[in-house]
């Protein structure tokens, strides 16, 4: 353990931080501006998907630098990548059903699927 | 080429012999040996409730047991034999057993987390047991909402819990498995020397990883929403049990290959072994395995056809349910063309081997029955259904279970069975198994729905042909107990290979092996399965002299 | 001293050949656990989006109940103990004890703040009779709507046509709808008197007397109980697994080149900080 | 009794015709693939069998033929599966406009039937040949499947939710009803009979009192009791008594004094009884809950009821009452 390896080991730890500070400055900005987009409705799923993408830009900061993805061995980034895949796939086939669950033999009227339900919930 | 030295050492079985040191052991042969006896006492509290509702549906009218007995008695079945015995089987017992020896390394790596994910288990089952002890639950082992959350006055939460529970044993199974696939392998064992039972392990731990979490999750929204009322699947405030389908089978299709893949693995190596050849398109097979492990999470809506599914999802979850037979297909044709122009031996792993290629081979196609669309609406919750999950769980998977712990056998307690014995209890089971769900394929298409617990007059005459074939069957099962147990105390000593196998559990390390697996470092210069190896054959002379 | 093939230092387990071997598998060994974790929430997260899907206005009556203000400070309590874990692994790389133990406090605090809020944000549904179940009342969720019966214009049918009725006229009688409420029946009515002052507050629209909350309310705060309940447990196991660090660190457990558990604190709390990152805009922004 | 042995459903329906063709072509893929696996197994464990230990097999050489034709020649078959099967499942799902509609509901454990008129059935299922019906299905509690055997459809039933399947029977005959979707305690005993009848007949039904001509009001009343499915909660004496009955044992009911919940006795007399029928809600016997009987008022004419109370009456129970109240009370 010669001194010059002990420097690089410093300064190599400085540039890191400098890093974190940004991300951890960039996590604070990014929480305002969801807050700020909410104010703003853009109606349907619009708002859904935009909170969803600065949640998305957010948690892949974090993902990549404060837990270190960006040095991870190959395999460890293969790991993340993959179980967000699976995710995927376990969050879209759901909706995918349930949206396409209707497109045939639904008859108006006393025949919508929620045509039985009371309207309010605490109907025990 | 390195083999194990000539004078017997101390083995792992011997060096330490107190109760503790099995207790707080963190060698993974003793873990797999703990995970066999508990799962073997699992398997016979399973097998008991099934013999007792066989017993009853020998009838059409209720004998012996009331609804409610009944009901309690297919959902223990279910639950404890799925989750206590299947999935557990192969990779937890000859897993944790074989996975390091079979890639030279000295354990897994994490033997404590080994050791926990035990306790875990059995924790799980203690839980269940409860559940069953303080009366039983009655929801099948698919907990479907509403009626588990809501409507059954049984133990809902109990055994859930039990289920909660032990899924996590699975999950550090699976992510001690995986690390060690990846990261203790020997000097020269690459990935395409494996043998295939590891590569069908890696796949299943994957599959472990990915999705056990996932009924976890589900399982504990069950209950907070029978605990709590917290109604998140309860159609009456508008939620959606189908939903709840979704998830649950979003585990549970995987989980028929969790219990199945490792049985694949293990048929590889006893083919290639009792044929003395390599297993034919090695590549094929392993990658068929990975294959299946990766489709296998595409296909869970098949078992919803007529759950009122949209039927679009239905179309693409069939369509994709067909693609997953197709390396099924190519893993039966290669086993079969192992053994052309080999040289069979049959000896008792070989005969359930060849059982399991029959057996599964039905049970698959009959799959294919089930994931055609049409045909399942018809098929779907009948006997059909039932005859065609047993053929492959227990055609398949007990089968290829029986099969591994047979060849496995004198490798991990040091001992050999009778040959005689244990080949009349491969043809009992045989036999007795066909006996026991080939009737139900005929009943089932002809309508008779599971779960039943009094059915038509013109369904009794198969269900007495299916309660006299399981006789047959637990005759077989418990003559191999019994050999098995002789053996273990008794037994005639093994040489190090009877069974002049190929591969580092054979050939490096002497039987049983010692603590630390083995004297020297093992390095692999072979492509997997060469039987041309013949240090293959004269270890035998080796471990007598 | 780096991981050498060689020489086997004290911490290197004895199934292991090298320390490298031993910090590639357990590092792999972390990330399939979080694997199993992100799979965990990933089937709340099914549940939420199939929801969210059929019954967009249930979630914005139900998010109108959630305080923002709270969610964004703990929002913002969550990415700072996350930051403070970073200088926590900085200093175990670094090699200093100090460090270590002053920013895993640092972090716990922060994270018994975080469940701080959250139980008050708790204690508030509770009194509401937001927790679905037995006393479950949505008199308090109808009221936030009539507030502001403009944001549902967009939904039809749900079961909440009354609100777009409110839209234009204004109105200050309460009585019809308290009323309405005795009316109904007796949980219902001590809902409705126990929420006398938030009907108070919205200062907005007199509920008519067929309202009636959206169609799967009961389901957002099933979701939002179930959701921010398995967070918080987390983050309670996370405090636990500091503590147990703590005593660890105490004792000197770590040196620059051997502080594994410090690491992977370090990537569970990360993990736990992402799954809130989603939490806060998906319950409490839409 | 007659002793048969049936091996396959009778097909009442052009539809299940068309199934049963898909059954047999899947059939002779699985016998032909099954045959051929186990004649090459047989032939090479005996041509191969191993004559010594110190038999040597040389590394041989693979070709990739097995593989493909291995995995082309299955993906065709099965690809004709997926396309017949799917063609054949979604031209079934969209009933012809014609067809006839007709109310289910399931509820645990019996299936409830409204006819187009109003005419209402339990556990049976009347409808004429030869004319599409279409079935609007839901359920009061939780997850049903409504299964015909014989006109090969299924469907499943959920609560808050309309659930449709249609069929035509082209067959005058009767066939199982099933409950296929497991349903707590007596799922095995929510069946039913689907009577498929001649237009004719049919019509003289929807208007008849169902023939229960020639027989004694008891007899008839008895053969009401099941058909109705009183049997599936009230205790008759022919079936086990269990906590999970949900009604009052009927055994020697007649002249017992009861407890009402609403603290009120009474003597269980005629006028009690006919109450209970039409308006089962009015004054329940403890501890039993309200809203689990559905009403037969419309389902049963004047005559039936006059049967079914003198069924009622015959079901003697002598010295055991007592013990059965208490067994009663214990659910």
């Amino acid at each position: 353990m010669s001194e010059a390896k002990k420097d690089h080991h410093d300064d190599h730890h400085d540039d890191h931080m400098k890093v974190y500070w940004l991300v951890f400055v960039g996590l604070l900005i990014g929480t305002v501006i969801t807050v700020l987009a909410s104010k703003i409705k853009l109606g349907g799923y619009m708002d859904v998907t935009l909170a969803l993408a600065i949640a998305i830009c957010k948690a892949s900061l974090v993902l990549i630098f404060f837990m270190h993805l960006r040095e991870a061995a190959r395999i460890v980034k293969l790991v993340a990548a993959g179980t967000f895949l699976w995710l995927i796939i376990l969050l879209a086939y759901p909706v995918v059903d349930i949206a396409s669950r209707y497109w045939i033999a639904v008859e108006p009227g006393w025949l919508n699927p929620h045509a039985e339900l009371s309207g309010p919930a605490d109907t025990e | 080429m390195a083999t194990a030295t000539a004078e017997h050492h101390e083995n792992y079985l011997t060096e330490l012999k107190t109760i503790k040191s099995w207790l707080l052991t963190l060698d993974h042969k003793r873990v797999g040996l703990l995970y066999l006896f508990s799962i073997v006492f699992f398997f016979l509290i399973g097998g008991t409730a099934a013999a007792l509702f066989r017993l009853d549906l020998a009838t059409a009218e209720a004998d012996v047991l009331s609804h409610e007995t009944y009901n309690k008695l297919f959902t223990m079945h279910g639950v404890v034999m799925i989750f206590f015995f299947l999935v557990p089987s192969v990779p937890a017992v000859l897993g944790n057993f074989l996975l390091p020896l079979m890639l030279g390394a000295k354990d897994v790596a994490f033997p404590r987390l080994n050791l926990a994910s035990w306790y875990i288990f059995m924790i799980g089952g203690t839980f269940t047991l409860v559940a069953v002890l303080m009366g039983g639950v009655d929801t099948g082992w698919t907990f479907y909402t509403p009626y588990s959350s809501t409507y059954a006055n049984t133990n809902v939460i109990m055994a859930a819990l039990g289920v909660f529970i032990t899924g996590f044993s699975s999950i550090l199974t699976g992510v001690n498995f995986v690390v060690t696939v990846h990261k203790m392998r020997c000097p020269g064992l690459t990935w395409f020397r494996l043998p295939l039972f590891v590569w069908s392990l890696y796949a299943t731990s994957l599959i472990m990883v990915l999705g056990t979490p996932v009924l976890a999750i589900t399982i504990f929204l069950l209950i907070l929403e029978r605990g709590l009322g917290i109604g998140v699947f309860d159609p009456k405030l508008g939620g959606d049990p189908v939903l709840f389908q979704h998830m649950f089978w979003f585990y549970s299709h995987p989980a028929v290959y969790i219990m199945i893949l490792p049985g694949f693995g293990v048929i590889s190596d006893v083919m290639a072994c009792f044929s003395r050849k390599r297993v034919y398109g090695y590549e094929f097979v392993a990658m068929s395995s990975m294959a299946i492990a990766v489709i296998g999470f595409f296909v869970w809506g098949h078992h919803m056809f007529v759950s009122s599914q949209s039927i679009y999802a239905g179309m693409v979850f069939s369509f994709l349910t067909f693609l997953v037979g197709i390396p099924t297909a190519i893993k039966i044709f290669n086993w079969t063309a192992t053994m052309f122009r080999g040289s069979v031996w049959l000896e008792a792993p070989m005969l359930y081997a060849l059982g399991f290629i029959g057996l599964f081979l039905i049970g698959g196609l009959t799959g294919l029955y089930l994931s055609t669309m049409a045909l399942d609406v018809h098929l779907h919750d009948t006997y059909f259904v039932v005859a065609h999950f047993h053929y492959v769980m227990v055609g398949g998977m007990m089968m290829a279970w029986l099969c591994g712990v047979h060849f496995w056998w004198p490798k991990m307690t040091g001992r050999l069975y009778s040959a005689y014995w244990s080949k009349m209890s491969a043809i009992l089971v045989f036999a007795g198994f066909n006996f026991t769900f080939f009737p139900q394929f005929i009943m089932g298409y002809m309508g008779m729905p599971r779960r039943y617990h009094i059915y038509p007059k013109e369904f009794e005459v198969f269900h007495q042909m299916s309660t006299l074939g399981a006789s047959i069957m637990g005759l077989g099962l418990l003559m191999a107990l019994c050999y098995f147990t002789h053996s273990w105390f008794r037994g005639e000593k093994a040489t190090q290979n009877p069974w002049y196998a190929f591969g580092l559990e054979w050939t490096h390390t002497q039987t049983p092996p010692i603590t630390h697996n083995f004297e020297e470092d093992p390095v692999v210069t072979r492509e997997a399965y060469d039987y041309e190896d013949e240090s293959i054959y004269t270890n035998e002379d080796k471990a007598r002299a | 001293m780096s991981a050498d093939h060689h020489d086997h230092p004290p911490y290197q387990a004895h199934h292991f050949d090298s320390m490298e071997q031993q910090n590639q598998s357990s590092m792999m060994g972390m990330w399939l656990f979080m694997a199993q974790e992100i799979m965990f929430f990933g089937g709340l997260f099914a549940a939420y989006m199939a929801y969210r899907f059929s019954y967009p206005a249930a979630w914005v009556a139900g998010a109108s109940t959630l305080d923002v203000n709270l969610g964004f400070i703990n929002t913002l309590v969550l990415i700072c103990s996350s930051f403070t874990v970073i200088l926590m692994v900085m200093a175990a790389r670094k090699g200093s004890d100090k460090g270590i133990m002053g920013w895993l406090v640092a972090t716990m605090v922060l994270g018994a703040a975080f469940l701080g809020i959250k139980y008050v944000e708790y204690t508030g549904k509770f009194d509401h009779h937001l927790f679905p179940g037995k006393n479950f009342d949505t008199h308090y969720v109808m009221g936030k709507m009539a507030a502001h019966p403009e944001k549902y214009a967009e939904f039809k049918g749900m079961g909440i046509d009354w609100v777009h009725e409110l839209v234009g006229h204004e109105s200050h009688d309460h009585e019809s709808g308290d009323k309405h409420h005795g009316s109904e029946d007796d949980h219902a009515k001590e809902g409705a008197h126990g929420d006398a002052g938030d009907h108070g507050d919205h200062g907005g629209h007199a509920l008519p007397a067929d309202a009636t909350a959206p169609l799967g309310i009961a389901l957002y705060f099933g979701l939002y109980f179930a959701m921010t309940g398995t967070h918080a447990l987390h983050m309670v196991i996370g405090i636990g697994i500091g503590i147990w660090l703590l005593v660890k660190t105490k004792r000197g457990a770590w040196c620059s080149e051997y502080h594994p558990y410090i690491e992977y604190f370090g990537l569970y709390w990360h993990f736990v900080d992402i799954v809130w990152i989603f939490l806060f805009p998906l319950l409490y922004l839409i | 009794m007659n002793f048969s042995f049936p091996t396959f459903p009778e097909a009442q329906s052009k539809y299940a015709e068309q199934v049963d063709w898909l059954y047999a072509y899947l059939n002779a893929v699985t016998f032909f693939f099954t045959i051929l696996v186990t004649v090459l197994i047989v032939v090479f464990v005996t041509k191969y069998k191993r004559k010594s230990q110190d038999d040597r097999v040389p590394w041989q050489h693979e070709g990739k033929w097995l593989e493909i034709t291995g995995s082309v020649i299955p993906f065709f078959l099965a690809m004709v599966m997926f396309f017949w099967g799917a063609k054949l499942h979604f031209n079934n799902r969209i009933a012809p406009e014609d067809a006839m509609e007709i109310l289910v509901t399931g509820k645990q454990w019996m299936w409830k039937v409204q006819h187009p008129n109003g005419k209402r059935e339990i556990n049976e299922l009347h409808v004429p040949v030869n004319q599409p019906i279409k079935l609007t299905m839901t359920s009061e509690d939780v997850i049903h499947s409504f299964y015909i055997p014989n006109l090969r459809i299924k469907q499943d039933v959920l609560f808050g939710r309309y659930t449709r399947v249609w069929f035509e029977a082209d067959k005058v005959g009767n066939s199982h009803l099933f409950c296929a979707e497991f349903c707590g305690t007596e799922h095995s005993a929510m069946v039913g009979t689907v009577y498929i009848m001649s237009e004719s007949d049919y019509q003289a039904w929807l208007t008849g009192e169902g023939a229960m001509a020639g027989d004694s009001p008891v007899e008839a009343g008895e053969k009401l009791f099941s058909s109705l499915g009183c049997i599936g909660c009230h205790h008759n004496g022919t079936q086990p008594e269990t906590p999970a009955l949900q009604g009052p044992s009927l055994v020697g009911a007649f002249g017992r004094e009861e407890e009402m919940n609403n603290g009120e006795k009474l003597i269980v007399d005629e006028d009690y009884l006919l109450e209970s029928i039409v308006n089962p809600n009015a004054k329940i016997v403890k501890p039993y809950r309200e809203n689990i009987m559905p009403t037969f008022k419309g389902q049963v004419t004047e005559t039936q009821l006059m049967q079914l109370i003198e069924y009622i009456k015959s079901l003697k129970g002598g010295e055991q009452t007592a013990e059965q109240k208490t067994g009663a009370a214990g659910s």
